[in-house]
């Protein structure tokens, strides 16, 4: 017994160059947003660079691809993004990385690669060997004060400051304590993920290299890449294994938002609540081990199913762990929303309007708290979500402490979901294994990761590769609304505000963005004069 | 080299004050530092503290791989820890570059990296602590971190097994010896050197 | 004194006014300037040795007219105390014009000297009615000084003229004839001997005279909320002329409130309850409308106005508590307001002449541009630091010991005072923090932009500000020279000054305070060598920005307008307040300078003004002077 | 004994003591936390491993600034520590009273915003100036508790102050006191100028080594001297008995302060600085009420 439930999940659609602009505008004001988009080159293909855009229909819970080519010679397609500002990225992505331009894109500049990267050289083309190492090593990013004048201060924020145990870069411009603006410079973490996978992996170690795409929460983008290669490839997944997975996305979503409540309370001065987050937290975490025999990067996701199985032993020690973590936890955050000062400094604070919200296309808990009932799970329903109850909350504050509220609710919504999931495991396989993997198919798998919508495109490459991979992680679409959260704010909130998104930067840096305040991005000139200073 | 491990390890005894340097982790070693701080585990009660400037801390917790852009600030970080010091590598990827460790944007690393550091800042590279894992879990962080106290041994040890007469192969395998001394000093080396 | 009084004076006159006359020329500008040094020494000297026996001029005639055929010269133990601050603050910013002088304009340097000499004739004549001609002198001198060819200069002098000429001077003048018509003579002997009687049997006449002497005095002093004309008119002056107007010329209406308010008029608590109030409305306002300057000259201006509150208030509370009964508290504020003032000289002159240098070198007084002076001129920096630290009252340096007696004299006493020593104590840390911003925004962090500096200013520069700072080091550590002229000043005026000094601390009786600034110096500076010994950095590295390179090291830089500005809001109101009561100020002014208003609106012209001013004046004193027996 | 030798007891006993203090407040707060905790000696251990290693100055930095801060500011703590009495109620009490010493210890922490501006890092300017604006916000408070106890002790003197007369103003006044030294202490809630995951302990940033020892002493010493001088207000007796009171008192103290940080988040400055204006209120109760008499 078995099923796919993903049937029906998108819609692969080839456009030509003319009539793009036109159908995205239609998709667009039918309520779509723009998901994520990818370049691939398929010359050994047919001579030809192709750009997916998928579009997310959360209406009619589908994802509408458009495809477009360019022949080799002339790279060229028209850029969707003075229709759909959500768009840019993605195409300065492509245009970074493979090499297509776009024509009228406003601001077509390097966004991906080093600032001492050669021009002219495209990792993800085919043509480029995964480890071939480029010259240079000197330094990009630094303290440009761009928009700085003698009245405001340039405050440079990472890669080390302790407020982000992750190298990401934001500068943000202060007059009188108050922040006036706000850069911010990503990439840090780019490790050439994709590149690698398409090179040297094979299709069931992907699972294992998406799960390193992040620490926090793996699992959900090893999910999603299941997901896609199993509707490329039709694969029927067995009940067991869409209910262990679900599992095991719900185990890491309780993890990472106890996680979120300890760093939010440390930011806040409050150690004693990071500390005591952080020990109901250990029970989850040995739920994790339990089951998957490691405290994170669980490997649980294989194509086709998972790898491990549940006892009924484990059940029991599981709900009982459970239990400790949800009367610890629910302990903890009574006494957190009880201490006025804590909330006085969440709320009204990093405000982020629902106009600004849908605008932006912002996903998961930071756009359940700008009152957008959206979530993956319920829209496109996935692994065993379909077969389970479970409320979504959405809060209107726009603030701080709304982000703060949607994730409490959540986290007990997940204990709930556990709960019914191992109630109601069904019996049988984990693992199909009897697939063909078919060539140059195309699949998209979605899940709701902690921090919001998580979107995975594979072309399947056949002799068990895969030809190209493409993650999102949902970081990508809330960090521009921080620009617009930081400003106005104290300065001293602008690590709980930063915070307040759960940004995963090294979920969203194997791409990575940039996004100015100003809508500008000023990297290339001054950037390099910095490096000529730097030298002499 | 020895004597200076010696000194350090007298020093930070009772009180090692750690700056975490994220380069270009998945955030799973990270969390599991923070973690080591948490309740359960608690090394506060080694003494161990996590502080926010480089210029408080005696040691560095490196997690990542190095990424190329990346590689300049983690130099600039390193570079302002005072002497003496000590590099801790947590996880896999700062170990020895992990599942990444020879894409174009990685440098694959902490060994990687003292090259390039000795090669292009001509800066010695510091005693280092290999705590491999993915993530490495708490007890094996506390594990590395106890090792550079000083409060107990490592397991490992590096050995060289020469034959007799060995000849250019001996030279050969103690210039390689040569070469590691100065990321093992005396602490804990990633694999033997085993001669035969 | 081995010279004669008259021949004092003689050498005196002749040297300011060859200083003047030399001015005039273009060519020998360092001259005047060493002549009024000269002077200024004199001067100086001539205050320590404060010589009670100096007495010259005819008996003050009976007649206006025929009282200004005679004159009453003298020096008495006050006198000679504001000898001294008029000596010392005049000697250092000559000496700091030796090297400045050639910049001026032509007025400038000849008022210079004059306006030494109307200052000295202020101090030394014995009679209401030639105080208030020098006083008017002095006014006008310093006007020169003020509309010296800068931009806006002339709207800074005309506000300056409009302010204190047509309002204080008036009424000074007005409330000097009306006390010699009351005691039939304007010689102090004649009037403490008659007038402090009358005025306790005559309420009314004691409350108007008051208020009028106060006022006129009061807006000399800047007194809030008469204390508008100061920022404009000190960051219009040269460095030197406001260390000069704000060191002396502000202490002589100190000089005479002393006089009056001890000797003139009987014992009053609500006066001096009314001084007390205005001065702490003077301090607290003052003070922190200065935290919110960017403005290098304007923020010492308007600390001049608070350091100014300072030092009425403990006028106020000394007398306040003299007629309540607490002699020793009284005595002791008292004390606090005349060792404040000369701490108060020499910090603020040295401020204004670092203030001053910077400007010289930098062309910016604006706090947001400059920065990382330290590097650059160092000599200055370390006087401005010492000036800073005097100021702000960290201990041992002098602004913390005459606080000190401040707090002491007012705290203890169960009596409201008690409550405007505290506010004073609250406004210390103010003068703290709007210090720390001065040093820090001029010297230390790194400016707004390339700064085109030549170096350090002249040694002549330097000079003056290394005396002044010395000084506010050994006033601090010795206070014990200070405080015997004090008490010598203090018994001219009818006060038992308290014997405070318990080598090495001084201390005031019955447990009220004791501080002991010598052990303090010595232990801080013993105590900080070896500790610098032992901390010496051995290395050095780039600063740790938390992991980014610094492509643009000036962006990094905390603006001056961003400083404590979480606190500005929290205290948002004292702001509005303050700025209501600056309204009524200048409401006030206009009301009582309506002469000068209609020479405001009708001239525009300086000259015309000071002329119009002259004939006005000559025509008051005539008029009146027929009305007096 | 002479009290030139008991000062000396004193301010060794001030030096020693102070770090355990805080490492004390450690573990109270650790158990709050559900930890272990550290040892109660652990800041004495890195405070010597601090004081072992080199300190290191920043290129960009004011150097003389940059070294004089830390001596400066240890400098003036250890010379209120030689007329507060502690251990032994005789000191050198007649080098300062309690004006001096509020004095010393904003001269600390002037220095230590001095010494945060010559480093000339943005955070350590940025911490500096919030350390300068809470210590204005902090004398708005104190100046009245001040006043409030020099008119109900009748002087500022520690021999007129110690122990405070038993009046209703009095016990305002020791209240109102004991919640300044909980806010001077820079415990948090009003931490703002060392916040570590805001600024990165904002002026000491770029300290190290030595330099930051001094600094992290004088913060110790000056949480000490604190207290001392609360205790001092109230324990009415001397002898043996005054000295064993005043140390089981101080560890009380400690752990209760340390308890309460424990249940704090961190203000923004404006909100350290309005709490600190309104409770300028309970200063001027006490500063009433002692006028009144009572």
């Amino acid at each position: 017994m078995g099923r796919s439930t993903l049937e029906g999940r998108f819609r692969v659609i080839d456009v030509s160059p003319d009539e793009v602009a036109e159908v995205v505008r239609e998709l667009f004001e039918d309520g779509c947003y723009y998901a994520t988009g990818m370049g691939v080159d398929e010359r050994p293909l047919n001579g030809r660079f192709a750009v997916y855009h998928a579009i997310n229909c959360p209406k009619r819970g589908v994802y509408v691809i458009l495809r477009l080519t360019a022949p080799e010679n002339r790279p060229s397609v028209p850029s969707i993004t003075p229709v759909l500002r959500g768009a840019e990225w993605a195409e300065r992505e492509a245009h970074d990385m493979v090499g297509v331009t776009f024509e009228n894109h406003p601001n077509l500049e390097r966004l991906i690669l080093p600032e001492d990267w050669p021009d002219g050289v495209y990792p993800l083309r085919k043509d480029f060997p995964y480890n071939r190492k480029m010259a240079g090593t000197e330094g990009t990013a630094g303290v440009r004060g761009e928009r700085h004048d003698e009245a405001t201060m340039s405050v440079p924020l990472g890669p080390y400051h302790p407020l982000l145990h992750e190298p990401e870069y934001f500068e943000l411009y202060v007059r009188e304590d108050r922040i006036v603006g706000a850069d911010y410079r990503g990439f840090h973490v780019h490790r050439g993920m994709e590149k690698l996978a398409e090179s040297r992996m094979t299709l069931n170690q992907i699972p294992f290299l998406a799960e390193r795409i992040c620490g926090i929460c793996g699992c959900t983008h090893s999910a999603a890449y299941c997901q896609a290669v199993e509707e490329a490839a039709g694969v029927e997944v067995p009940e067991r294994a869409l209910y262990i997975r679900s599992l095991m996305l719900e185990v890491e979503r309780i993890h990472s938002h106890l996680l979120w409540f300890g760093v939010a309370c440390h930011l806040l001065g409050f150690d004693s609540g990071f500390m005591h987050f952080w020990r109901a937290r250990e029970y989850v975490m040995d739920i994790a081990e339990l089951i998957t025999g490691n405290r994170k990067t669980y490997g649980i996701n294989l194509v086709g199913g998972v790898r491990r199985d549940l006892s009924g032993e484990k059940i029991q020690k599981t709900l009982k762990l459970l239990e400790l973590a949800e009367g610890e936890s629910r302990e903890v955050i009574d006494n957190v929303v009880g201490m006025k000062e804590l909330i006085a400094r969440m709320e009204g604070v990093g405000v982020l309007r629902r106009k600004d919200a849908r605008e932006i296309g912002v996903v998961g808990p930071v756009a359940r708290a700008s009152g957008i009932d959206t979530d993956v799970r319920r829209d496109h329903p996935y692994a065993a979500y379909g077969d389970l109850d479970f409320k979504v909350p959405v809060y209107r504050g726009c603030d701080v402490l709304s982000r703060f509220l949607v994730r409490v609710d959540e986290t007990f919504e997940s204990f709930s979901l556990v709960r019914q999931i191992l109630e109601n495991l069904p019996d049988g396989e984990i693992i199909n294994e009897e697939y063909s993997l078919p060539y140059m198919e195309f699949g998209l798998g979605s899940t709701e990761a902690p921090r919001g919508e998580d979107v995975h495109m594979v072309l399947t490459g056949g002799e068990n590769q895969v030809y190209r991979w493409h993650p999102r992680a949902p970081t990508y679409n809330n960090l521009p609304a921080v620009p617009l959260m930081l400003e106005g704010e104290d300065v001293a909130d602008a690590p709980i505000i930063i915070a307040s998104i759960d940004p995963c930067f090294s979920c969203t840096d194997h791409v990575s963005i940039v996004d100015a305040g100003s809508g500008r991005v000023l990297w290339r000139g001054p950037l390099l004069e910095g490096v000529e200073r730097l030298r002499r | 080299m020895e004597t200076r491990v010696e000194d350090y390890r007298k020093l930070v005894k009772r009180s090692l004050w750690v700056f975490h340097l994220n380069s270009g982790s998945c955030n799973g070693c990270d969390i599991e530092i923070l973690n080591v701080f948490a309740p359960r585990n608690d090394v506060e009660r080694l003494g161990i503290k996590l502080v926010g400037s480089p210029r408080h801390a005696d040691a560095i917790a490196l997690t990542g791989p190095v990424t190329r852009e990346c590689l300049p600030k983690v130099v600039d970080a390193i570079k302002a820890v005072p002497e003496p010091k000590i590099v801790l590598a947590i996880g896999a990827c700062a170990c020895g570059g992990g599942i990444w460790y020879d894409t174009y944007s990685v440098v694959g690393g902490v060994k990687e990296l003292y090259r390039i550091m000795k090669e292009e800042y001509g800066m010695e590279a510091p005693p280092t602590v290999f705590i491999p894992g993915c993530p490495p879990k708490p007890e094996a962080i506390i594990y590395g971190v106890a090792v550079a106290k000083g409060m107990i041994e490592p397991k490992q040890r590096r050995m060289v097994y020469v034959e007799e007469g060995g000849g250019d192969e001996l030279a050969r395998m103690l210039e390689e010896v040569n070469g590691l001394r100065h990321f093992s000093a005396g602490f804990k080396v990633r694999r033997d050197v085993n001669g035969t | 004194m081995w010279l004669s009084f008259s021949l004092f004076i003689l050498i005196l006159f002749s040297l300011l006014g060859l200083a003047a006359l030399l001015g005039l020329s273009r060519r020998t500008s360092w001259l005047p300037a060493l002549l009024s040094a000269v002077a200024s020494l004199m001067i100086l000297i001539a205050g320590v040795e404060g010589s009670g026996s100096w007495r010259a001029g005819a008996p003050v005639g009976t007649s206006i007219l025929a009282s200004l055929s005679s004159i009453s010269l003298g020096v008495d133990g006050l006198s000679a105390f504001f000898l001294i601050i008029l000596g010392l603050i005049g000697l250092c910013s000559s000496i700091y014009s030796l090297s400045s002088f050639k910049h001026g304009a032509t007025t400038y340097r000849a008022a210079y000297p004059l306006f030494i000499l109307s200052m000295f004739l202020v101090l030394i004549v014995r009679s209401l009615l030639w105080f208030v001609i020098f006083w008017e002198l002095m006014t006008l001198f310093s006007q020169f000084l003020i509309a010296n060819g800068r931009e806006g200069s002339r709207g800074a002098a005309l506000r300056y003229f409009c302010t204190t000429k047509g309002a204080a001077d008036f009424m000074l003048l007005s409330v000097v004839v009306i006390i010699w018509k009351l005691s039939g003579s304007p010689a102090y002997s004649a009037i403490s001997s008659v007038l402090p009687a009358y005025m306790s049997s005559h309420r009314l006449t004691f409350v108007l005279i008051s208020a009028g002497m106060l006022t006129g005095l009061g807006i000399k002093a800047t007194l809030v909320p008469f204390h508008f004309w100061v920022p404009d008119a000190y960051t219009s002056a040269p460095g030197e002329a406001a260390a000069l107007m704000s060191g002396a010329m502000e202490k002589l209406p100190v000089y005479m409130m002393f006089r009056y308010l001890l000797t003139f008029s009987p014992l009053s608590a609500p006066l001096g309850l009314a001084v007390a109030v205005a001065g702490t409305l003077t301090l607290f306002f003052g003070t922190m409308f200065a935290l919110r300057q960017t403005d290098s000259k304007r923020l010492l201006a308007y600390h001049s106005v608070g350091q100014m509150g300072y030092i009425v208030m403990a006028l106020g509370a000394g007398l306040y508590l003299l007629s309540r009964g607490y002699t020793l508290l009284g005595s002791l504020a008292l004390m606090a307001s005349l060792f404040h003032s000369l701490n108060h000289a020499t910090f603020k002159s040295l401020l204004f002449l670092t203030a001053s240098s910077v400007y010289r070198r930098t062309g910016l007084r604006n706090l947001n541009r400059l920065g990382g002076l330290w590097k650059v001129m160092p000599l200055t920096a370390v006087s401005a630091l010492i000036g800073s630290l005097a100021i702000a009252g960290v201990p041992p340096l002098n602004g913390f010991v005459s606080k000190w007696m401040i707090y002491v004299s007012t705290m203890p006493s169960s009596t409201v005072v008690s409550l405007f020593g505290a506010l004073a104590l609250f406004i210390s840390s103010v003068t703290a923090a709007s210090f720390v911003k001065y040093f820090t925004t001029v010297f230390v962090r790194p400016p707004a932009g390339e700064l085109n500096v030549s170096g350090e200013v002249p040694p002549w520069m330097t000079v003056p500000q290394w005396i002044l700072a010395a000084l506010c080091v050994f006033l601090g550590v010795y206070p014990y020279l200070p405080l015997r002229a004090i008490s010598r000043a203090l018994g001219v005026v009818g006060v038992k000054a308290p014997a405070l000094s318990s080598f090495p601390g001084v201390v005031v009786p019955r447990g009220l305070g004791n501080v002991a600034p010598l052990t303090f110096f010595v232990f801080m500076v013993v105590l900080t060598s070896i500790l610098l010994l032992l901390v010496r950095p051995v290395m050095r590295l780039p600063g740790w920005t938390t992991g980014t390179r610094v492509l643009r090291e000036t962006a990094m830089r905390l603006p001056a307008g961003s400083y404590y500005a979480s606190f500005e809001e929290d205290f948002g109101e004292v702001y509005g307040f303050g700025a209501a009561i600056r309204r009524l100020g200048l409401w006030i002014v206009r009301c009582v300078g309506g002469v000068a208003r209609a020479a405001e609106r009708c001239s525009a012209d300086m000259n015309g003004m000071l002329i119009g001013a002259f004939v006005g004046l000559l025509i008051f004193v005539v008029v009146l002077g027929r009305g007096v027996p | 004994m002479m009290p030139e030798l008991s000062t000396l007891v004193n301010v060794v006993f001030v030096v020693l003591f102070a770090p355990l203090l805080d490492g004390i407040e450690r573990k109270v707060k650790a158990r709050l936390q559900t930890r272990q905790g550290p040892p109660v000696l652990q800041s004495w251990y890195d405070l010597i491993k601090l004081l072992k290693r080199p300190s290191v100055e920043p290129s960009g930095s004011f150097g003389w600034l940059f070294r004089l801060a830390p001596a400066v500011a240890l400098s003036s703590v250890l010379l209120a520590s030689t007329f507060v009495p502690s251990l032994l109620a005789r000191s050198m009490g007649f080098w300062g009273d309690l004006i001096a010493f509020v004095y010393l210890l904003a001269l600390a922490s002037l220095f230590l915003a001095l010494g945060g501006f010559a480093s000339c890092n943005p955070y350590a300017q940025i911490g500096s100036h919030r350390e300068i604006s809470l210590l204005m916000a902090e004398e708005f408070s104190l100046a009245f508790i001040v006043a409030g106890l020099a008119v109900s002790a009748g002087g500022l003197a520690f021999s007129a102050m110690f122990p405070l007369p038993l009046k209703a103003s009095s016990v305002v006044g020791v209240l109102a006191f004991a919640v300044m030294v909980y806010v001077s202490g820079a415990r948090v809630p009003f931490d703002v100028a060392e916040a570590e995951p805001e600024i990165v302990e904002g002026p000491l940033i770029e300290f190290s080594g030595r330099s930051l020892g001094l600094m992290k002493l004088t913060a110790y010493v000056r949480r000490l001297l604190l207290f001392t001088v609360l205790l001092n207000f109230v324990i009415p007796f001397g002898g043996v008995l005054r000295s064993s009171v005043y140390v089981a008192a101080l560890l009380v103290l400690s752990a209760v302060y340390a308890a309460f940080e424990a249940y704090f988040g961190r203000f923004r400055t404006a909100d350290a600085v309005r709490f600190l204006k309104r409770f300028a209120a309970a200063g001027f109760v006490c500063w009433l009420l002692a006028v009144l008499g009572w």
